[in-house]
């Protein structure tokens, strides 16, 4: 009731709006940079604030927000590679990639939960924005440890290539490595962290206006653009099959159980943060790791990992799970 | 008369997330210089709209001499092997100033 | 006097920058995608705005305004279409391609007219920014009429092409019918609009910084560009002849007197609301009819089109017809 | 030697306005995919700035075997008798992976 | 069949400050229109992002009869001797309706 | 001290952030046309806000302060073009394009510098901003009269192209000197502080949250943007070699020096005003002359003075100079 009367939040319905102009067929096209520079400017925001709160909180309890993202973002994608591998829809280079999708997180969806929070008047910590900027590069690291395993084990069969053996891999894991940490958007993201917190006082109020008063209106068009993008993914469930379209729905309930365990037993969270950490588990990266696996795992049929984490994952997250991990955040606490 | 001479054009499309391996690869094998292009398509991987970082295609420009054409082929045969989705083609083409083309990239 | 001193304000004083830059041929060359971008935000904005009032204002003077919005979108193309024949400049084709520009409305119009108004410090109600949404369609579907049925008669004629006969014609049809009402713009602001209203009470507060006050600075951005874009455009105006430039000057004035009644005696709107219904029947779409002509009535030259809706007609509302309008509104009003 | 064979490149320059129908063309004749670049121009119907949504223009580009090329010209033909303006030539490529330009895109 | 007919298509990369001058040229040689796409790349002048105004480049496509060939070359070589830097090649194409291309632009 | 902690502001923090994110060679690739619209807006807003001050101050000493812009755009690149062919590194038509950047300004370092006071409390005067917008245009075209000269003395050894000569040579002033007085950023921040200073009253204010509130953020972003480019050009010094460098490091302190006199002295500016004064005799142009020289220099390499105006003189500038001048202008007042 309240948890649907919350979904009638500018945030939400703009989702529902790229989403509807596109299922109508709706001859709008965004420019092309725009979904890249609203990001840039919400991860940024979000980072600076994120920050300037943690400048003045407990790094102790920061730390422990940090090691449990590292360990969400090494162990998600470990369960949604065996439950990929136990469905026998996909080979495993394409269960790797898949995974390492749920091990990350997915900024919009993070956002949209926080848009959520306020709008039912719920409070939350800030560690979750640190967790949220630490748990790309875990994801993308295991997505690669599982992609090059899995090429040795299908080795046998795909000698097409010698070229990718020992050499190619070694110098494909370097490349890797340095990726997952130096991503594009965890670097925006830790780097205006560490701005927000190191500003001189004073320095950060001139912000405010820029990355406070008008960032539910960038968020706004983001999420405008981004249901644009999940219905024309969401199409290509044909393609993808039931079963997957089955794990797309299953593994952030999974995720999200877990995240918000972690939440609220390890971090001991409050409700609101608590539902944050249940939704950094349960969201699927669509802007971090889809490029690192395009690069790493060519063997992976990108359709397959877009579709699901932006087509599947993503809506199911905006519109049913971001109320259901509140709802829940809400049992565990009382 | 014009100093046009016989050079080969190498057109590659695919995927931006490979632009640093392409120009790696341009140096390596010695061509002068390259050019890119922002494109979107479709193929057999399904569309490319651009709209995501993830879906945005390239166009990769080459123009080589015709002794240096079939080391990039090589090359580009090595990432298609490794399952890297690449549309390739090479045309004809006269350069003005050929001696620009047989300079290699500093 | 007045009239005058109103026009030095920012909005307006952009406009005839962005031209000035043009005229004396500077090098000045913005990104491509910044008007598209700018747009989107203004669509949005407005939308939100205008929907968020007529929550809470008479829906049965709302529906009044649809229907009037209909019944001008539809009207002015057929006095235009006739108006231009009449001229016996143009052939038929060319003439529903023009006509249904000015059936259609320009936003940029629109909010330059609403800067005027609040720096004269006239209000206005919320009821034609609905207008605004819903004479785009209608336009675009009588221009589509009018083309089709002028293909008929020049069947004889021109011979060329047999497949964009009835079979063409009638995909064509669907076509087009479809984008009248998905169009883009339509969509954005539409969809703004509902959220606008719907959106549960005190989660638009977050967004009125982005909305309202930011809004003027961006729509001088907007005007900026548009200012360059009518420059490049009036030059053409020789190829356009006289007769057709005055019809650019003279459809307007038709377009707003009719407007303006309507606003008054049919709507019952303040002198502010009359004003902005004139400025509707005044302005010519240069957004959403030019693509949908583009489409549909490849026969039509889009520079004529072009050049009257952006080159002609748009400066003349921006700076000759706004306060005019606005005096007439006066007029009949006491 | 490298696995090149004979193809043809059309290259169709129009407004965006054509995107989607040259787009369904391509699919209907059966060839295996598309690119497309942005651009802007200058031509008999004026300038094409790619400032306003109405005049930016698509350079559009289709790889076919020799003998879909024909199909696909009888469609352009059919666009420009429409009075479309179409600005499209034909240029001769060898291209890598024959194969993949005889699987019609899905 | 088709109304195809030989024509020359003439690619020049080179930076966008040299836009204005390309199309100026174009009209006086009387071609019958040309089409930019914005483009980044690398060469003996180094890299050329895109990112700022000043390293952006542009490829710049002109398609003629292969008469009017011959004087357009010779304007491109006259920039380059006066130290700008073009790079510039030919193809072989065939036009679809190639009285088009013999219409110089207005 | 107290000038190390003021360097702790966002802005400059930004810009070591995107100089960092170039250095570990992140994958982050921002829009094409982002820095483009940001700078946009900077002068726009920078020329609407000076221009509205401006209009309520006396104009005796704004036309004072025109002069010694206009002395300073043209005396600066003598003094660096003598200097250049000193050092005997580089040819006439290289010592002419670089000199031109050192007379001309880096809106980027400008604001920084008011960033820098801001934060610091430095009150300062409006005048400068006039200035900014002045030097543009004379550096421009002394670097044309330079090269000219040059390519004359050098005409005897530099004989491939005839065709360069008087005609040519006639042709390109006339563009070039066009160029100079119509160049893009000079239209935009001009028009705006004309339209900041004839709007009428109360129009201004709704465009504050605009203008000003928004400004600090979007300057970090521009100003990430920068540190990327200027992490991009650094690389390529050794091309430069030491004693370019040496340069890219002398003339702003040269110019600087100059300025501060200037400030001071000629134009009785307080500690903040003349800070900036020095600022703008201290920077180098990135936006407006880099593409003016390739037009009208093509003999001269983009990658020198690229290298030396962004990649050595505006890290420079941010982090040494503008505390520097700063110190400068503080012992001269006393
Ligand atoms: N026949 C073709 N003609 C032109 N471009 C193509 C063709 N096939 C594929 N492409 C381009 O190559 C990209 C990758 O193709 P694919 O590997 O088939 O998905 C597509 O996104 C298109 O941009
Ligand atoms: N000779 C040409 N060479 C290259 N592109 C051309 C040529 N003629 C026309 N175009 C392109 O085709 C578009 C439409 O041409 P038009 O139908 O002549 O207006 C123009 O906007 C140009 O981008
Ligand atoms: N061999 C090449 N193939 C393709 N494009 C090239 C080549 N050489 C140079 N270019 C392009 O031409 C531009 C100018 O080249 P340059 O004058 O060598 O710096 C470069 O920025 C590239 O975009
Ligand atoms: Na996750
Ligand atoms: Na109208
Ligand atoms: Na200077």
């Amino acid at each position: 009731m309240s948890a649907l009367s919350n979904l009638l939040i500018p945030a939400v319905l703009f989702f529902a709006l790229g989403f509807l102009a596109r299922v109508i067929k709706s001859d709008l096209r965004l420019p092309q940079d725009l979904a890249k520079m609203l990001s840039i400017y919400l991860l940024v925001a979000i980072g600076l604030h994120g920050g300037y709160q943690l400048g003045q909180s407990d790094l102790g309890a920061a730390f422990n927000a940090v090691l449990w993202a590292v360990i969400l973002g090494f162990g998600l994608p470990l369960i949604g590679y065996a439950l990929l591998l136990f469905t026998r829809r996909v080979d495993r280079m394409n269960a790797a990639a898949i995974a390492a999708h749920y091990g990350s997180v997915s900024a919009g969806t993070f956002l949209t939960a926080i848009a959520y929070l306020d709008s039912a008047g719920v409070s939350y910590e800030s560690y979750p924005v640190i967790m949220l900027a630490v748990m790309e590069s875990p994801a993308i690291i295991v997505g690669l440890l599982l992609a090059s395993w899995s090429r040795r084990q299908l080795a046998g069969a795909d000698e097409v290539d010698p070229s990718s053996g020992n050499g190619g891999a070694r110098r494909q894991w370097k490349t890797l490595a340095h990726e997952a940490l130096t991503n594009g958007s965890v670097v925006l993201l830790l780097g205006s962290m560490v701005i927000g917190a190191i500003s001189r006082p004073g320095s950060m109020e001139k912000l405010s206006p820029f990355i406070d008063e008008i960032f539910m209106g960038v968020l706004c068009l983001f999420l405008f653009e981004m249901g644009m993008e999940a219905a024309r993914r969401i199409r290509e469930f044909r393609k993808v099959g039931p079963v997957l379209v089955g794990f797309g729905l299953v593994m952030p309930l999974i995720g999200g159980a877990i995240g918000i365990a972690v939440g609220h037993l390890a971090l001991g969270l409050s409700i609101g943060g608590t539902t944050l950490v249940g939704v950094l588990g349960a969201s699927a990266s669509y802007i971090a790791v889809p490029p690192a696996m395009r690069l790493a795992v060519p063997e992976a049929n990108p359709s397959f990992y877009l579709t699901l984490a932006l087509g599947i994952t993503f809506p199911f997250n905006v519109v049913v799970g971001i109320p259901l991990y509140h709802h829940l955040a809400t049992l565990i606490a009382t | 008369m014009h100093n046009l001479a016989p050079g080969k054009l190498i057109t590659i499309i695919t995927t931006d997330v490979l632009e640093d391996r392409l120009v790696a690869m341009v140096r390596k094998r010695g061509a002068s210089g390259y050019t890119i292009q922002r494109s979107r398509g479709g193929g057999s991987h399904g569309e490319q709209s651009g709209m995501l970082d993830v879906d945005t295609n390239i166009t990769f420009h080459v123009v080589v001499p015709e002794e240096r054409l079939s080391g990039l082929l090589d090359d580009l045969q090595g990432l298609i092997n490794k399952r890297y989705h690449l549309t390739v083609f090479v045309s004809d083409v006269s350069v003005l100033r050929p001696d620009k083309f047989s300079e290699p990239l500093a």
